[in-house]
C-alpha cells in the first residue's frame, strides 16, 4: 500500500494533484529577529520517506521547520504541503501532526494523558484513520458518532508509546520522557500524511526510541506517513532514515544518509573542528 | 418561577403592624424624618452612616425593608440614583416615595472650585457669580425635568412660586439676575446642557446643609408622612414644627453670627456647602468638585491665591478623613485645618443636626475672623 | 430560618437567587478559560477602565447605558492585541491599559462641566436589584457561551495549551482567542451592571481556580467548576439571608470559603497518604 | 510658560516633583521585579483589599493610619503563600485574595455603627498633596530597597528566573521571595497613602514593561526602567502645570505615551530590518 | 591535582572529615505525590569520578537527582554532600552545579547570555576557582575586586562550551541547544566539587556533547570535580562515565558501565521487553 489516493479523491482540493511531493520547500529565507536564520533552503519530500534534518545547535532547525508550518512567517521562498500553499491548506492541516523542540505549558492544566491524546483527534468528515475502519463517506458525522471510534483510537496511540498505564495522569505530573511518548501518541492517534517531529525523541529512553522508530517504519509502509524529523542523534539517523538533510543555514547537503552523513559533509555543516568528534568515534 | 405579587401582597400586612413603616436612605434624611415621625412611626436608615455609598451593597433585610415599607424619604437630586435598581426590584407597589428636594431649586453649576485669576477682583461681587449660578440651575433643573417625569410631576412654575414663598427677597434677586444674565452666558449655557444630558448627580444633592431649605425638606416630608399616615397628622405637625422651630432658630445664629464677618470665603475639600454659602452670601472656593477627584497644580495654585488675597484663616476638611492635601496645604500657608461636617455620617439622633451645624457655625466664624 | 423561608418568598429573592445561579454557571464556564488564559483581573481592570467610556459617553452626550459594551469590547481587543504584539505576561498588560485608560478617564471627567458625582456608579450593581431583563440577558449568554465553547471545546482546550500545536492542527487560534474575548467582555458588561464589578470578578476567578486545585482532566475541571460557582451563589444567598449579610459579598466569601476548604482538604489528602507511605 | 514657572515657585508643586522622582525611583526599582514575578496587580489588589484592614481598625477601635502597613503586609504574606501551596498563577491568587478580602471588608463595614467619616478616604493619596514626611519615607525606601536588591542583585535575579537553580546555588528562596513582598508591601503602603493607588500601580508596572520590551541586558533593564519612571515624573508634572490637568493621571498617561512609543519603535525597528533583508 | 583539599581547610565546616565521599546517599525514599518515585536508594560518589544514571523513563531519576539537592523533600534517608547532611550544607552550596531537565522560564526575561553565566559565580571568600589564581586569604572581598576575575571567569566559561559569540544574545532567543550550553557554562564558570546534570547534553549537538565530554573528564582529572549525569545515551555513557547505576524505582544494579550495562541488567532496569532493544543493536 502507498501514500492513500483515496483521501485525495474524497477531498477535491483545488490543490492537489496525482503525484505531488508531500512538502515541497523552496527558497525558504526566514529571519530570527534580524538574524537570517534559514537562507534560500529548498527539498522535496516524497510521500513515505522519513527524512532527517541534522546540523549544529543555532544551525536554524527548528527556524526550518517552523516556517514551514506557519508557525513563523518567512521572508522569500513558497512552502507547499500537499500540494496546498500553506495558507490554501484549510482542512488538510489536521492531517499534518508536530512535537515542538519544547512543549512549554502550564504545569497546573488539568488535563489528563488521555484527553491530551484525543485532542490530537479530529472529528472531520475526511478524517479515514487507516487503523479503523472507514465508515460511509456520505453521512454527516456529529461529535457522539465518532466517540467509539475515539476512543478505540486513543487507547490504541497510547499502547503504540507505552504510556496506556499514564492514561489518568495530569499531564503536569509525568516526567520528561514520559510527556514526549504521550506528545507522540498525540500525533499518532489519527492517519497522517505528514509528521514533523522537532527532536522529539530527545529525553525519551532507548527502548522507547526503538519502538518507536519502528513503529514509524510500518506506517510509512503500510500507510504512507511521512516523516520530517530533526535529530542529533547521527547513528539512530543513519540507521532509520531514508534521507538526511544537512543543514547550516544553509543547506550543506542532501542525500542518503551513508552520503550526506560522510565525514566530509559533516565537516561542511559542523564546521572545521568537528574533527574532534570524528577522532573519537 | 412565576413572579409572585400574592406572596408580596401576603407578605406585606402580615409583617407590618399598625405603624408607619418608614424608611430613610441616609443620614439627613433619617434625622428630618425621625424628628418629624418621633414615636408615631417607625424609622429605620438604609445606609448606616460611615458605609461609603458606592460600597453599598444591600442585604435581604434591606430589601425586603423596601419591599414591607410604607414610605420611603430620600434626598432626591440623584443622591441615591444607585439605589434606583434596589428600588424597583423590591416591587413595593404601594411604596410611597417622599422626595424631600422636590420643591427645591438645585444649583446644577460647579461652584468656583476653579477660581478664574483676572476675575478674582470682582469675586467679591457676589451678586454676580450668584446670578450665574442661578441661571445655570435653572438650565439644568428645567433638562432634569423632562426627563424625571414620571414620578415628580410639578410644574416648574410652581416650585419656583414655592421657593419665593418662604423667602421672597432673594427669589426675586434669583429671578432677576438669571434674567439679566440669560443671554451674556448663552455659550456656557450649552455646555451646563451638556451636563444635564447626563443624569448622574447633575444637582449638587447637598440640600440639607442650608437650614431654610432644610426646613423645606422636613416641610415636604411631614406632607408626605401625613398623606401616607392622616391618622397621625397632629404628631406629625407638632413634631415636624418643633423641629422647624429650631432649625429658624439655627438659620437666624447662622446670619446673626456670621453677618458680622466681612470677608466672608471659606476653601472647603469637595463642593458641599453652595447651598449654604448662598443663604449667608458666603463664597465657598472647593478645590474638588467630589472627593475622589484628582489635582491639577492650577487648582491649588488658585486655592492659594484665594487664601491670601482674602486672608483665609482656615481650610476645611471633612470629620473623620485624613485628608493630606488640606493638611500640607495649611502647613504650606500657615492657616488652620478645621473641619465642616456635611453630615453624611454621624450619630442617629435628630438633634445630632444641630450639633454638627453648630460646630460648623463656630468654625466657620475661625475662618472669618 | 423561620425569617429565611420568608424572605425566599419575595420576588426579590427569587430573582437574585436565579441571577447567582446563572451568573454562576457563565462565570464558572468562561471563568475555566480565565484562569488558564491568565485574564483573572480582566473584568476587574475592564471595570475601572470603564471610566474613560463613561467619560466619554458624558462629552459626546451618549447614553451611558450604550457606553459600556462598546468600551469594554474595545478594551478586551487592545488588551489582547497588546498580548500578541508583546512578551509581556497578560496581567502585565492588563495592568498597563488599565491604569492608562484610568488616568485618560480621570483627566476627561475634568472637562464634564457641572456637578458630576461619581461617575462609577453605573459599576456598582447589586445582586438584590437585578431584574427580569438582566435574567434574560444572562441566561442568553450562558447559553450561547456554552454551545460556542462547547461545540469547540477541543479547539479551545488546545488553543490555552499550546498555541504552536493547536496552529499546525488547523485551528484559528487568532480567531478563537478575539472570539472568547469578546464574550468575555459581552458577559462582563452584562453582569457588571447587574450584580457589580466585585461579584463579576470573583464568578469568573474563584469557583474555577478552586476546580483547577483539585482536577486532573479537563472534564471534571469543567463539570466542577460550574458546580461550584451554583453551589456557592445558593449557599452564599441563603447564608445572606439567614445572618442578614449583605448578599453579594456573601456570595464571594462561600466562594472563597470553598477555596480554601478545597485547598486545605487536598493539602491533607497528601500529606495523609505521605505519612501512610512511610510506615 | 510663564504660569508654569510660578507654578514651579510653589512649594507644593516643588514637593510633587520631588515625590514623583523619588517615586519613580523606588516603582522603576521595584517594578523590574514586580513585573518578572508576575505581581504587576500587586499593588491595586492591596489597594482594594485594604478596607477590610480599615474596616477592621475601626472596629477594634485602633488608629487607622496604623491599620494600612499591618493589613498590607499581611496582604502579602497570604498572596505568597497561597502562590507557593498551589498551581494556581499569581495574577489568579491576587484575584481571589482580593475578591475575598473586599467581601469581608463590605460585610465588616455593615457592623460599623456611627463611624464619622469615609473608610477608603484613606487611599485616596494625591501626589500634589505630599508632604516632607511622605518624601522623607519614600527617600528611605528607596535607599533601603536599593541597597538590599544591589547588594543581592544575583541572587534576586537567579531566583526569579529559575527557583530550582537558585535554590541549589545556595540562595534562600523563600527568605528572599518574603523579604521582597515585605518591602514591596512596604512601600506599597507609604505610597499609596501618598500618592494614591492609580498612581503607584502605574509607577510600579509600566516603567518596567516599557523597558522590558526593549532591554536583553538586565542591567540595561534595570536602568531604563528607572530613567523612565523619573523622566515620566517630570514630564508629567510638567505637562499638568502646562495644560492644567490633574497631576497624578497627567504623570499616568506620559508613561502610557512612553509605553505605546517604545513598543511601537520596537516593531517599527524589526520592520524595518526585516525588509532590509528582504531586497 | 587531586579533589582539593585546601578548600576543606579554609572552610573549617564541622561536617567535612577528610576523606569523605562527595555524595552518600542512604536508603533514600521520595514520593512524588503519592506514587514511591524512589524507594530506598543507597550508593556513595567518590570524589573525581563521573557517575552516570540511566534507566527507563519515569523510573524516578529526576526524582532522585531533585531529592538529593534538597529541591524535593524526601520521606525516609539521608542525603550527605560534601560530609555534610543537606540541611546544613549552608555556604558551601555553591559548589554544587546543576541543570534541570527541563529549564523552564519567561522567554520575555531581560537577561544576556554573559548574564546569566556570571550568574553562576559566587563572590565568595571561600570561593577557590581552581582557573584563576586564588587570592590572599585574610581579606574581604568586596564585589568590585572580583569583577575582573569574575569577567575572565565569564569569557572562559562561554568560550569552553562555545557560546561566547552569543554573549550579549538575550537568553530567550536561543536556540534549544544554544541554552543548554548556556547552561553548562553557567555551571562552569566556577569551580565546583559536585555537577548534578539531568539530561543536560539532550539536544545539545554531537559535537558539544564530544567537547563537553573532553571537558569533564579534565576538570575530573586535574581539578576534581564529581559529576553525577541522568543520561539516556548509552553509548556516551559506557564510553566516558566510570560508574553507572541503573534505576528504576529501586537501584537495581550499580559499577563499572561494563558490568552495570550488561544485557542482564539492562533486562531488569528496562523491563522484559528490553531485548528489542538489544536485538537491534
Ligand atoms: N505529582 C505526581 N504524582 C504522581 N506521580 C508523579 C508525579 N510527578 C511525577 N510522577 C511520576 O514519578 C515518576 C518519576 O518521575 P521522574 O521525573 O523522576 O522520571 P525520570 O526517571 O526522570 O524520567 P525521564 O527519563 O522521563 O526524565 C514518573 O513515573 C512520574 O510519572
Ligand atoms: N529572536 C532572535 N533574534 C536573533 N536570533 C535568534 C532569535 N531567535 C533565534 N535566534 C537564532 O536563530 C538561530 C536558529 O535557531 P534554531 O532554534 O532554529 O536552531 P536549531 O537548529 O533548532 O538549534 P538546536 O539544535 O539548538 O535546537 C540560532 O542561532 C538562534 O540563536
Ligand atoms: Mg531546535
Ligand atoms: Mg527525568
Ligand atoms: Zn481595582
Amino acid at each position: 500500500m502507498n501514500s492513500d489516493p483515496p483521501d485525495a479523491a474524497i477531498a477535491p482540493h483545488l490543490c492537489s494533484k496525482p503525484v505531488t511531493p508531500v512538502l515541497k520547500v523552496e527558497n525558504l529565507t526566514v529571519y530570527q529577529g534580524t538574524y537570517a536564520a534559514v537562507e534560500s533552503v529548498s527539498f522535496e519530500l516524497p510521500a513515505g520517506t522519513n527524512t532527517a534534518v541534522v546540523g549544529p545547535n543555532g544551525a536554524g532547525k527548528s527556524t526550518l521547520v517552523q516556517a514551514i508550518l506557519g508557525l513563523l512567517p518567512f521572508a522569500a521562498g513558497s512552502v507547499e504541503i500537499l500540494g496546498c500553499p500553506l495558507a490554501r491548506l484549510g482542512n488538510l492541516r489536521y492531517q499534518v501532526g508536530y512535537i515542538p523542540q519544547n512543549f512549554i505549558f502550564d504545569r497546573g492544566f488539568p488535563l489528563s494523558v488521555s484527553e491530551l491524546v484525543g485532542l490530537g483527534w479530529v472529528n472531520h468528515r475526511l478524517s479515514n484513520s487507516s487503523q479503523l475502519p472507514s465508515f460511509p463517506r456520505w453521512r454527516m458525522v456529529l461529535p457522539w458518532q465518532t466517540s467509539y471510534r475515539k476512543a478505540a483510537a486513543i487507547a490504541q496511540a497510547m499502547e503504540r508509546v507505552d504510556v496506556y498505564h499514564l492514561r489518568d495522569r495530569a499531564i503536569g505530573n509525568l516526567s520528561g520522557g514520559q510527556l514526549k511518548r504521550v506528545l507522540l501518541a498525540h500525533c499518532l492517534v489519527m492517519s497522517r500524511r505528514l509528521l514533523v517531529l522537532d527532536e522529539a525523541l530527545a529525553g525519551v529512553d532507548l527502548q522507547g526510541e526503538a519502538d518507536f522508530y519502528t513503529l514509524l517504519n510500518q506506517l510509512k509502509r503500510e500507510h504512507g506517513w511521512t516523516v520530517l524529523q530533526v535529530s542529533h542523534d547521527l547513528d539512530m539517523v543513519s540507521r532509520h532514515c531514508d534521507r538526511v538533510l544537512c543543514l547550516n543555514r544553509h543547506l550543506v547537503c542532501q542525500g542518503q544518509p551513508e552520503e550526506a552523513l560522510s565525514p566530509q559533509n559533516l565537516l561542511n555543516a559542523y564546521g572545521p573542528s568537528f574533527s574532534r568528534y570524528q577522532h573519537q568515534h | 418561577s412565576t413572579s409572585t405579587p400574592d406572596a408580596q401582597s401576603q407578605a406585606s400586612p402580615e409583617t407590618s403592624d399598625e405603624r408607619l413603616q418608614v424608611i430613610a436612605t441616609f443620614l439627613p434624611m433619617y434625622l428630618f424624618t425621625k424628628a418629624i415621625a418621633g414615636d408615631a412611626a417607625d424609622v429605620e436608615v438604609l445606609i448606616q452612616p460611615g458605609t461609603e455609598v458606592h460600597d453599598y451593597q444591600s442585604t435581604p433585610e434591606d430589601v425586603r425593608a423596601i419591599a414591607e415599607a410604607d414610605v420611603l424619604v430620600q434626598n432626591g437630586l440623584n443622591m441615591e440614583e444607585f439605589l434606583d435598581s434596589t428600588i424597583d426590584s423590591a416591587q413595593n407597589s404601594e411604596l410611597v416615595v417622599i422626595n424631600a428636594s422636590e420643591n427645591i431649586d438645585p444649583v446644577g453649576e460647579l461652584s468656583p472650585v476653579v477660581f478664574p485669576t483676572e476675575e478674582s477682583g470682582e469675586a467679591h461681587d457676589h451678586g454676580e457669580s450668584e446670578a450665574a449660578e442661578h441661571s445655570h440651575g435653572e438650565e439644568t433643573h428645567s433638562h432634569g425635568e423632562e426627563t424625571a417625569a414620571g414620578e415628580a410631576d410639578h410644574s416648574h412654575g410652581e416650585e419656583t412660586a414655592a421657593a419665593s414663598e418662604s423667602d421672597p427677597d432673594h427669589a426675586e434677586e434669583t429671578v432677576a439676575a438669571g434674567e439679566a444674565t440669560a443671554a451674556d452666558d448663552h455659550a456656557h449655557d450649552h455646555e451646563g446642557e451638556s451636563a444635564g444630558g447626563f443624569h448622574t448627580h447633575a444637582e449638587n444633592p447637598h440640600v440639607w446643609l442650608d437650614p431654610v431649605l432644610a426646613v423645606r425638606q422636613v416641610e415636604t416630608i411631614r406632607d408626605g408622612l401625613i398623606e401616607a399616615d392622616p391618622n397621625n397628622a397632629e404628631t406629625y405637625e407638632a413634631n415636624a414644627a418643633a423641629y422647624i422651630e429650631e432649625l429658624q432658630a439655627l438659620n437666624a445664629e447662622f446670619e446673626q453670627r456670621l453677618g458680622a464677618y466681612s470677608d466672608r470665603t471659606f476653601i472647603s475639600f469637595h463642593d458641599a456647602f453652595p447651598y449654604l454659602a448662598e443663604r449667608y452670601d458666603l463664597q465657598q472656593v472647593a478645590i474638588v468638585a467630589i472627593p475622589e477627584d484628582s489635582l491639577s497644580p492650577t487648582d491649588i495654585q488658585q486655592t492659594v491665591e484665594v487664601v491670601k488675597e482674602y486672608d483665609v484663616k482656615a481650610l476645611f476638611g471633612e470629620p473623620g478623613v485624613d485628608n493630606r492635601l488640606l493638611q500640607s496645604l495649611s502647613q504650606d500657608l500657615g492657616v488652620e485645618l478645621q473641619t465642616l461636617d456635611s453630615l453624611e455620617s454621624g450619630e442617629l439622633d435628630p438633634q445630632y443636626y444641630f450639633t454638627a451645624m453648630n460646630q460648623n457655625l463656630e468654625a466657620l466664624e475661625t475662618a472669618f475672623q | 430560618m423561620q425569617n429565611l423561608i420568608e424572605l425566599l418568598q419575595f420576588p426579590f429573592m427569587q430573582r437574585a437567587i436565579a441571577g447567582g445561579i446563572l451568573l454562576g454557571l457563565l462565570g464558572g464556564l468562561l471563568g475555566c478559560f480565565v484562569t488558564l488564559r491568565q485574564l483573572s483581573f480582566f473584568s476587574h481592570a475592564v471595570g475601572h477602565a470603564a471610566l474613560v467610556g463613561i467619560a466619554l459617553g458624558v462629552l459626546l452626550q451618549l447614553p451611558l447605558n450604550s457606553m459600556l459594551l462598546p468600551f469594554t469590547l474595545v478594551f478586551g481587543l487592545v488588551v489582547l492585541y497588546l498580548i500578541d504584539q508583546t512578551d509581556l505576561w497578560s496581567d502585565n498588560v492588563l495592568s498597563i491599559v488599565l491604569s492608562g485608560a484610568l488616568a485618560t478617564g480621570v483627566i476627561l471627567t475634568s472637562f464634564i462641566q457641572g456637578y458630576r458625582g461619581n461617575l462609577m456608579g453605573i459599576l456598582f450593581g447589586d445582586i438584590l436589584a437585578i431584574n427580569y431583563a438582566d435574567l434574560i440577558l444572562t441566561g442568553l449568554l450562558f447559553l450561547g457561551s456554552s454551545i460556542f465553547l462547547l461545540l469547540t471545546l477541543d479547539q479551545q482546550i488546545l488553543l490555552t495549551l499550546n498555541q504552536a500545536i493547536a496552529k499546525v492542527q488547523g485551528i484559528s487560534v487568532q480567531l478563537h482567542r478575539y472570539l472568547f474575548v469578546i464574550l468575555l467582555s459581552l458577559s462582563v458588561a452584562v453582569s457588571i451592571k447587574a450584580v457589580g464589578i466585585l461579584l463579576v470578578n470573583a464568578f469568573l476567578v474563584i469557583p474555577a481556580s478552586t476546580a483547577k486545585l483539585v482536577s486532573h482532566q479537563f472534564t471534571k475541571f469543567l463539570w466542577l467548576s460550574l458546580i461550584l460557582g451554583v453551589l456557592s451563589s445558593i449557599a452564599g444567598m441563603l447564608a445572606s439571608g439567614v445572618f442578614d449579610f449583605a448578599s453579594g459579598p456573601s456570595i464571594v466569601l462561600v466562594q472563597f470559603i470553598f477555596f480554601l476548604a478545597f485547598l486545605g482538604f487536598s493539602k491533607l489528602n497528601r500529606k495523609n497518604s505521605e505519612t501512610l507511605k512511610k510506615r
